[in-house]
């Protein structure tokens, strides 16, 4: 048993740390959110230039055939600076799928998303099925030689900057994933802001064409790639998650220690200083989960996506506590949308949302 | 004992029902409550001018300054009733606030000039009390006013203060002189928010919504006669405004309403879990309107309950609270695309099923109830204090 | 609405604290737990004495015609002195359900428990049905002009004490309450001390023998009174729990202000106080849906048997709250026996236990 | 990074379970555990003599005073197949308390005198720390020893002593001195429980048992050589006691066994909220045993996690406290026959289901584990102030 990072996963945190501390305070990542695209063009092309785009993908495909544990430490990272670009989606989804699919294009596809110049999202949820992505109703049908899309997808991250979709969708009864350009004839994208300041976009498909050389995946190999994406995923935001209730514990003791009320540092009283307690246990609870869900998965062990599950419980509920702790003990200061504070709380909410929230995966466990 | 109201009091609760249905209520607030839309200024004028048609307006003021003289329970009708009807709220700042503690503390010359207009709605008013540095010990406010002749000279700024940029008038708390005791040398100064020197910025809340401000006052002139009765017992005033009878603190009717709306659509859900958790709240609601009617019957017996409605604040934020969680539970996913509020508590983000859009709003909004007004654990403090005497 | 105790009722409860202060310190209370009967026989006499066995009967049966007001004013200084009389199983339980039938030996049935003398106890459990009483098993069938009973009920309180049992039991397939004596032939007892310091008995029945004129209520008529003496008997257990509250957070703030510690009280330890402040605060909303339930099963509400469930939920966290809080500020000395505390947290979860636990309730609630 | 024990590691597991699955272990203490029967003084003693005659008893001493000079993760395995396999715990007054100190800070004829007996469980140790007015806080202890030739004369009393009535030995704090700063003149002194003026007084706990006790010192005479290192430095020693490391305090094999229990009494119960809190107290525990891996990993590093371990201590009481609720909420209403237990945890009631008779006498008695070994809310002052440096 080893539970420490190596020299190269260090040094990559690191540099992630120092990029985040140059490019990214709070005043930069509010300027990345008000520009069109909801990302820095720039900081993506740094992320390649550093080669932070190439960590997951094999080295057939050009990648640094690194693993779940420097996932999760980029992750880690990006959660404590509250970074928006779109790693997850186009890296951890699209290239996750891609990779594990037969696609003959899929080496220079993965190039070029490694490159930056590049973006695919995937599209798997639908209105009416809630959390059971697989029960889609987008619907592929087969027209001749050539294969029609029809249907509509939901909440697809990135969508306005996309080149390519993945999308998820019901063929002969059985799930199919199937990847098209962002200019096909027929696709429509509705693009929204989310709640904590990234984008996502409504796909509607009307009679899409594409060829059988656009199928990734069918059936139960679809199904396979798709939770594989789902269970690296959530490892992913996860991660992003400790690295956010981290940065929310920290800056709430510095905040209490510094704030003064009744002639003293708020950080005097005994009510709040257990309540820090309590974020930082959770904390580090959660950070435990992580890991073990990181060692599970890098291993190939069959118990990984439990403790995925058991990890998105925690990741839901501990994120809530400290998320609310700290706007709580920030007081006014903690409802200003001009304080970084806030903006843990909406990125625990929506990362709770996410890939089923507490509740669903309280019942997966138990399944 | 006796658990029911009394025939008069029905039939009052009956005329109210059937004013706020009425034709002369105003047809477009109406409309915008039912769908979830934020009321322009103009709409909540609109609607306190009917309130005033009505002579509802100084629902909790003596018949003397043109209130209704109603008793405890009236006004407790009167409130649940407007709720039921999804009303906005009445704005407390002009009515609830500043009003009687002109009528109490303030001289004739001021009740004749200010008085009416509140009633009337003709001023919209603000409050001043928060300062950058004090939140929660608000006694230790900086803003300063200095006398010159027959003005105060006023800097300082002030912040938190909801819907500043709507308002006519801020009634502040200044300090007019330095002394040992922190409570003493505070002044209670009405100010006219168009006087030269005073800038309104706005702060934007988490929900992204703009309903609260920074004041900032760089050598406002204003007028001697616009102090509250003495110079320095300006704590004294705010204290007793503090303790004035907070009705409706709890919030129980606008939770009724909203925990009808999500039972509706969590009906088709068959989600065991979130309806054991609308139940527990449901039955924790229960308990908290029946303790509140014990705190009315107190005060219909003449009695002055204090740290006991510092039950009704914790108990009731918490409820709430908890509420917008079970709507965000709800939403699932379907929180994710928000664009901000178009006003209060509505996401103008139209993706996904449609009571979606407001959850993650309301819920953002919602976080502001156990810090404002005294923060849930100042609450407790109170209680320990007052109450257990530790 | 008018929510003030009358003079009459204020005396009442005048009279019970005054009774427990003289009679019912902790030292009382445990020698009355010690004894044989697992209550005080001189006690009871008192309670007849001073009127309080007649207090929910009608004038007819002897009874002062008093409701449930008068009942929870009772309960409620019982609870604060954790009374351990069996007032709930032979006055409210038993003399609810005989008042309600048709019984030609009512009246003198009550009037022998009015004046102290007979004691009986309802039995309504079985094993293997949990909470759903009326789905029993033990049966009666009919055996020419008589009746016979067979099988088993437990957890019936003051077995040991009683005179006789009423018992629920199923008849042609439809609930039935019937009234046996002790001494029955075929009917044996088997008496044990409850985790509170109560009693509480197993009753075995073989062939055990009664006349038609026995049966005190069938089929619907037993289930509507087997049902409201279910209500009333929550109401009197909740009050009790108020009471036990009331004390609990009482004590506790007493102890804390005695108790030195890092040179000084404990009660100036923020955390403590907000601790008793949660126990104040609960202690205050389960009061106020006790006086709401009171109330409605006063006036005859419909809605009454709902607010009961709300009622037993609310006892049922609270009281955890309260009584685990109370032992928890007590530190050693709230673990300890020979102290009162920890009493309370026992008898908080014996309550908890009774007529339908919290999740029961809950459950309940909803349907 | 690495997940899985090494393969020596693992066999040495193996052996363990072996040895505790084999003929030596005393059957009838097997046979006890099984049934939850409750051990007497003579089964402890038998069991502690079976794990001495496998070698294993000083299993955190360095080989250098007969201990095994295991790895932490061994140590770490070891007692997790003691908890698997339904063990009493390891008594830690001797082997984990008087043992460590006496080698660390004891004189040679002290290691000589006590140390093989602590080996080989011929003397039964208990612990004078607590003091009826010195609860968390210890240094405020009262009891007083003072030189009188070559011995000392102790006066004062102790409070919740673990099986004093059972011990042979006491360590205790004492005070030689009175200072201006509590923890300075506090001595430790070792105490044969058979000298005259020593009265042993059960405590009653609120599950009825006998497991703790006050123990009085009236004029006891203690030879001087009695006494480890130097007079007051009886805090320093203390300190280091604690501080020692404390393996397995979150308790998390124990929770493992019983959980699994509690699944299979539910199994058939179809009751969808019982089920779902148990899903949440297993999610819990996981987290709790990884971070406790956690924590092994550093030490095994040569690291000395400190205040880290607060958060074993307090999650681990509050997962262990829940999962006793879970039991009785199981039992439901079979939890109130209850005539106390025969012992150990077990009620001798027979009534409603087996399962039942135990699960309220294990709630009342787990209460105290959030208060004994430093309260949890002390625990948290010490990572407030520890790591958060609040």
């Amino acid at each position: 048993m080893n539970l420490n990072y190596s020299d190269e996963q260090n040094m990559l945190r690191e540099q992630v740390l120092k990029f985040c501390e140059t490019n990214y305070d709070f005043i930069d990542r509010e300027k990345i959110l008000d520009s069109d695209s909801g990302f820095s063009i720039d900081n993506w092309k740094q992320f390649a230039e550093l080669g932070w785009l190439a960590v997951p993908f094999k080295e057939d495909n050009g990648g640094f055939n690194f693993g779940p544990i420097e996932l999760t430490v980029l992750f880690e990272e990006f959660g404590k600076a509250l970074v928006v670009e779109p790693y997850l989606s186009s890296v951890v989804m699209s290239g996750t799928i891609l990779e594990g699919s037969n696609h003959p294009d899929k080496t220079s596809i993965i190039e070029s998303i490694i490159s930056g110049e590049h973006h695919v999202s995937t599209a798997y949820a639908e209105v009416n099925i809630g959390y059971n992505f697989l029960d889609c109703i987008t619907t592929v049908t087969k027209n001749g030689e050539s294969y029609n899309l029809n249907g509509s997808k939901s909440l697809v991250l990135n969508a306005i900057n996309a080149d390519q979709f993945i999308v998820l969708a019901s063929y002969d009864n059985a799930p199919a994933l199937v990847i098209i350009n962002a200019s096909d004839e027929g696709l429509s994208v509705q693009s929204f802001k989310t709640l904590d300041g990234q984008t996502c976009g409504e796909l509607t498909f009307e009679n899409v064409s594409f060829s059988s050389e656009s199928i990734l995946a069918l059936g139960e190999e679809a199904e396979s790639l798709f939770n594989k994406m789902l269970d690296i995923s959530i490892l992913c935001i996860s991660a992003e998650a400790v690295g956010a209730m981290t940065s929310s514990y920290m800056k709430t003791v510095q905040y209490t220690k510094e704030r003064e009320q009744f002639a003293q540092p708020i950080s005097n009283f005994q009510v709040l200083q257990h309540r820090m307690v309590d974020m930082f246990i959770e904390t580090e609870l959660t950070k435990s989960l992580m890991i073990k869900a990181t060692l599970q998965l890098d291993s190939g062990d069959p118990e990984a996506t439990k403790t995925i599950s058991a990890l998105k419980v925690q990741v839901g509920k501990a994120g809530r506590l400290v998320g609310q702790h700290a706007v709580q003990l920030h007081g006014g200061m903690g409802v200003s949308n001009e304080m970084s504070i806030g903006h843990y709380l909406k990125r625990f909410t929506a990362i709770d949302s996410m890939f089923g929230n507490t509740q669903y995966h309280i019942n997966k466990y138990q399944s | 004992m006796d658990i029911s109201f009394s025939d008069q009091d029905l039939q009052f609760q009956e005329e109210i029902r059937a004013g706020l249905n009425g034709s002369e209520y105003p047809a477009h607030v109406r409309e915008k409550r039912d769908k979830g839309i934020a009321l322009s200024k103009q709409d909540m004028i609109d609607f306190h001018k009917f309130i005033h048609s009505k002579g509802w307006m100084g629902y909790n003021w003596p018949v003397e300054y043109g209130g209704t003289g109603w008793s405890p329970v009236q006004i407790y009708l009167f409130l649940n009733e407007l709720a039921l009807a999804q009303c906005p709220t009445i704005l407390p700042f002009g009515v609830s606030m500043v009003g009687p503690v002109i009528y109490t503390f303030g001289n004739q010359e001021q009740k004749d000039r200010f008085l009416p207009d509140i009633l009337e709605f003709n001023t919209w008013w603000c409050q001043g009390y928060s300062e950058p540095g004090s939140g929660s010990d608000l006694a230790s406010l900086k803003t300063k006013a200095v006398l010159d002749g027959d003005h105060y000279i006023v800097n300082g700024s002030k912040t938190w203060t909801t819907l500043a940029q709507n308002a006519d008038w801020i009634f502040c708390l200044v300090r007019t002189e330095t002394t040992q005791k922190k409570q003493e040398g505070i002044s209670f100064l009405l100010i006219d928010m168009n006087s030269p020197g005073i800038e309104v910025k706005p702060i934007i809340t988490i929900d992204g919504d703009h309903e609260v401000n920074s004041v900032f006052f760089t050598d406002v002139k204003v007028p001697a006669d616009q102090l509250i009765g003495e110079e320095g017992k300006g704590w004294t005033y705010a204290k007793f405004l503090l303790a004035h009878e907070r009705f409706g603190i709890a919030g129980v009717p606008v939770v009724k309403v909203q925990l009808d709306k999500l039972k509706n659509i969590t009906a088709s859900y068959n989600d065991a879990d979130l309806n054991r958790k609308i139940t527990e709240l449901e039955i924790d609601l229960a308990a908290l309107e029946f303790t509140e009617l014990r705190t009315l019957a107190a005060i219909a017996e003449g009695g002055h309950p204090g740290a006991e409605s510092s039950i009704l604040k914790i108990r009731g934020t918490e409820i709430q609270q908890r509420l917008t969680e079970l709507f965000v539970e709800a939403a699932g996913q379907y929180i994710l695309p928000y664009e901000g509020p178009e006003g209060f508590e509505s996401n103008r983000t139209p993706a996904g099923p449609e009571y979606a859009s407001s959850s993650v709003a309301q819920y953002l909004n919602y976080r502001k109830t156990s810090i404002y007004g005294g923060s849930n654990e100042i609450q407790k403090n109170i209680i320990a204090k007052a109450i257990l005497g530790v």
